[in-house]
């Protein structure tokens, strides 16, 4: 039997990979095709998970009348489509930015600020001598911190401690930058196995 | 030489070093990095019949990377005897999901329902993170299935993150960072991440304050960690060709800069 | 009704509450203290100029501009609102110029709200008939979908210049080399650090972290944003401040507490 | 008042979100609870709606001008199918629905990611260069990282893999935490002005 789904994949794969030479039609067939599914799959999925599963159920079934206030701002939305009415769909997105703005002030300030300022904190010697990791630790937070600070020119004893933060960045965008090489090169090898392997079966 | 031309010998290069390796067989062990060694040991600790939330954060593109360290921790939960309950904070980790914990499951023949459960996806991460932490069953007042979470066995007695051990994030992305700002700051529910290799530095300070319990990351770290739970997989597979497509990329970075040296000495010849 | 606070308040977050009223306190001082604000100033934050430079070329070459928040933004996040003010000074230039804005993103709301920065830019400068809000799209929520639309956009409108500021993902490197290839000035900002090497590579210029947030304070020069610059430089200090301490109490006699914040 | 109500609105429900986090009295947690499963995420399905509408239109209008027209159709046709498969086939694992994700979508995704290893490549080739001091220490950091993780046959340089542990989980990280409270603060600021209402980007337009 011939197995269409893996000749197809096999297909878009190379159809995409063809980018790499130029845009062209094929992979512009391609990426329309992309578009539009991911869309439809992502409608899909909100759809029966949340319209279906936390609003018509148990707005239906299990009569919660007060969802009608979120069904109600739900629909403001929809008042985008005319221009004299689209100041309506303020009020359902003033309640999204307004709830995100406070369960982020909390978060940022706990795991963000205070839980990084006490794993900062350790002491600088030990009996066993100078804590290296740890002075190296406190001067690279102290010092990229420098470099963040906008209120003064970064000349002077400013302008060279902010110096030395920029090294700590450049050593963590390196060791970032390897590892990111690492997962990139893992996705293409995943999908050279599937040509390889799948699709042209050169090999097991 | 032109950048287009030399863009695509680049390109080309690497198509051709990758298949080679990938035809060649390799195997072997490697070093195991002490961060998947603490991930495995903090598995290892928990007690059977537990429940535990595997959080399935990534979206299909990630596949490669995803589908070996989901299927090794997968296989770890149930040897162990554990119960995970699948979430997703990304629409396209459902149907994925679904399906490694419907493969691995198979392979010890564990029952839907009972021995691991299926949640399916929220929209808006943060939101559903909180809501959980608040109300379990309110969030997800059924299964991927349709089936009323009551009716699952698997289920029984968890309501909130107290009643689990613990959020394994599988994540391509931030969606770990969320667990941890959001889940573990506000409800104190322990996270570990098994993460894509790229994503992994930018969790390293989580994991060095104990607000992550354990983070591996990369096909490298799903490697290693077959080898510890004994069970080869998709992870050693591909190192060859992983190490291969490393070496090319600095082959890459010394070309550059040696064309770019001889060009500024010349540059600086002819200004003199 | 006589309830016992405890039952309302759960003790080892007040750690938390007391930090996040300190804040709001440094916030409200720099928003509303007149005579401190007005003699603020705050450091030009390196190649700023870029921007201005990127609008300048697209207008001489009438060749569209392409704006991008990427895709890991919602529109609760900061950074997103951070890109959303920059995008308000893009606009506003675009709009004298009459040269094309292209806002593609993978987010509705974010379109919902681009768009109405937009428009409100254009009728600022009084060329609201020039403002399409067809071009600010939602495109696709899927990570790479966007990733295809977005390069698909720079590779076929071929934009003079392109603006990737936001929360970007691993399709950064992918729009930043293709705008590379196809010749564009780019100007790149994010608080997604694994991503800032590449944007450091394939970009013009780049903007680190926060200097996203301080670039739109000192791009659009409005007080209030400013003094938030101003209120995040003031926090940080006090943050060294409880460092050094901290660590001179912890080097020396021990640290007594176990931890600051809540478990 | 097409101002006033929304800032109004922010405030109230920032200010209440805000409180119960510190709270864990059963009467917040129910308001947490409604807030955020029945008005953040059905809000949210909403606006997908729009979105998802203002594509088709905008795609429409093009086809109907003619430019692109054949792509604009084949993504229409790709988004209405979707919707269509899963009314007829359900989206259980074995519906057609699934299907067109497992062997569609799900493989041009990942290849578009692929694309990013050559884009590494070129990017390497191109420009990393090291131009300067800062630069070099970028370039230092990376080519430790990845040697560190690639042994070919067994063979690595013993202190490698440790030198590079220990660089991640000093230096870098100590930077990238840096970093983190930066954008902690920076975020915390935005939040609170938009909180007290300074902050008025998101309304947009007078009208």
């Amino acid at each position: 039997m011939i197995d269409w789904g893996t000749i197809i994949a096999g297909l878009l794969t190379l159809a995409i990979f063809t980018f790499l030479y130029g845009d062209n039609p094929i992979y512009r067939f391609a990426e329309s095709l992309l578009i539009g599914v991911s869309i439809g799959y992502f409608l899909v999925i909100t759809w029966q998970n949340t319209i279906v599963s936390l609003l018509i159920k148990p707005l239906v079934s299990d009569g919660r009348i007060g969802l009608i206030i979120p069904l109600g701002l739900g629909l403001l939305m929809l008042s985008r489509f005319s221009s004299r009415l689209s100041f309506l769909s303020r009020l359902p997105i003033a309640v999204l930015i307004g709830s995100g703005a406070g369960v982020a002030i909390p978060a940022m300030l706990d795991a963000r600020t205070l839980r990084q300022i006490d794993a900062t904190i350790a002491p600088l010697w030990t009996d066993g001598g100078l804590a290296i990791g740890t002075i190296v630790v406190v001067l690279g937070v102290l010092t990229t911190l420098a470099y963040f600070y906008f209120s003064r020119a970064q000349t002077g004893s400013l302008g060279r401690i902010s110096q030395i933060g920029i090294y700590f960045l450049m050593v963590f965008f390196g060791t970032t930058f390897g590892y990111t090489v690492m997962s990139r090169m893992s996705t293409f090898i995943g999908r050279m196995e599937f040509l390889l392997v799948d699709f042209l079966r050169l090999t097991q | 030489m032109n950048s287009a031309l030399s863009r695509r010998l680049a390109f080309a290069g690497l198509f051709i070093a990758v298949t080679v390796a990938m035809l060649i067989p390799s195997e072997g062990d490697v070093r195991v990095a002490p961060e998947t060694r603490q991930l495995y040991e903090w598995i290892d600790s928990i007690p059977p019949g537990s429940q535990v939330i595997v959080s399935f954060d990534h979206e299909a593109s990630a596949l490669p990377e995803i589908r070996p360290l989901a299927l090794a921790l997968l296989r770890h939960c149930f040897e162990r005897d554990l119960v995970p309950i699948g979430v997703s904070l990304l629409a396209e980790g459902t149907g994925i999901g679904f399906a490694l914990m419907d493969q691995t499951a198979d392979e010890y023949d564990k029952t839907y329902g009972e021995d691991y459960a299926f949640l399916g996806f929220k929209p808006q991460f943060i939101a559903a993170i909180l809501s959980m932490g608040e109300s379990i069953p309110a969030t997800y007042p059924e299964d991927y299935l349709g089936t009323p979470i009551d009716s699952l066995p698997a289920m029984v007695g968890v309501t909130t993150y107290d009643d689990v051990v613990g959020v394994l994030s599988i994540a391509d992305g931030s969606m770990t960072t969320h667990w941890v700002e959001y889940g573990e700051a506000r409800f104190g529910v322990p996270i570990a991440g098994a993460v894509t290799a790229a994503m992994i530095t930018s969790y390293d300070p989580y994991l060095a304050s104990g607000q992550m319990v354990a983070l591996m990351g990369g096909l490298r770290g799903a490697a290693e960690y077959e080898q510890l739970i004994g069970i080869g997989g998709g992870g050693s597979r591909g190192l060859l060709a992983q190490s291969v497509s490393h070496l090319y990329v600095l082959a890459m970075i010394i070309i550059g800069n040696l064309l770019w040296w001889r060009a500024r000495r010349r540059k600086g010849k002819e200004s003199v | 009704m006589l309830v016992p606070l405890t039952a309302w308040i759960e003790p080892d977050r007040l750690p938390i509450l007391i930090a996040a009223i300190i804040a709001t306190a440094i916030v409200l001082y720099t928003t509303y203290h007149r005579r401190s604000r007005d003699r603020y100033r705050m450091r030009p934050i390196q190649g700023l100029q870029a921007v201005e430079d990127a609008i300048g070329r697209a207008t001489e070459m009438a060749r569209p501009l392409l704006f991008t928040p990427g895709w890991g933004g919602d529109i609760q996040r900061p950074t997103t609102i951070a890109a959303l003010n920059i995008l308000s000074h893009v606009a506003e230039k675009t709009s004298r110029y009459d040269c094309r804005l292209l806002f593609p993103t993978h987010d509705p709301v974010i379109m919902s709200v681009a768009q109405e920065v937009g428009r409100e830019a254009y009728i600022r400068t009084g060329h609201s008939d020039r403002f399409q809000a067809d071009d600010f799209a939602y495109v696709s929520s899927s990570q790479f979908g966007y990733a295809a639309a977005v390069e698909g956009m720079i590779a076929r409108e071929n934009p003079a210049s392109v603006f990737l500021l936001g929360t970007f993902e691993a399709e950064s490197l992918i729009l930043a080399e293709v705008g590379n290839a196809s010749g564009a000035i780019q100007i790149a900002g994010t608080d997604s650090t694994i991503q800032l090497a590449f944007f450091i590579v394939a970009c013009d210029y780049t903007l680190i972290g926060e200097e996203l947030f301080a670039a739109s304070a000192y791009l659009s020069q409005d007080p209030a944003i400013l003094a938030s610059v101003r209120a995040q430089d003031i926090m940080k200090v006090l943050i060294v401040i409880a460092i050094l301490t901290l660590l001179i109490i912890a080097s020396t006699v021990g640290w007594p507490l176990e931890s600051l914040s809540a478990p | 008042m097409r101002r006033k109500l929304p800032q109004i609105i922010v405030a109230a429900v920032g200010l209440i979100m805000f409180l119960v986090y510190f709270s864990g009295h059963p009467t917040a947690q129910r308001v947490n609870q409604t807030i955020l499963v029945d008005y953040w995420q059905i809000i949210f399905a909403f606006t997908l709606i729009v979105g998802v509408i203002g594509f088709a239109r905008s795609n429409l209008q093009q086809i109907q001008r003619g430019d692109g027209r054949f792509f604009r159709i084949v993504s229409l046709v790709g988004l209405v199918s979707m919707p269509i498969l899963a009314l007829i086939g359900g989206i259980n694992a074995g519906s057609p629905f699934v299907w067109m994700f497992d062997h569609v979508q799900a493989p041009m995704q990942a290849t578009v990611f692929a694309l990013l290893a050559f884009f590494v490549a070129s990017a390497a080739l191109r420009g990393f260069r090291a131009r300067s001091v800062p630069a070099a220490i970028l370039l230092l950091a990376a080519t430790i990282t990845l040697l560190a993780r690639s042994d070919v046959g067994g063979a690595t340089i013993a202190w490698l893999p440790e030198t590079a542990e220990w660089i991640r989980a000093h230096p870098s990280m100590a930077a990238r935490r840096a970093i983190l409270i930066g954008i902690g603060l920076g975020s915390l600021t935005t939040s609170l002005r938009i909180l007290i209402g300074i902050e008025r980007t998101w309304l947009g337009s007078e009208r």
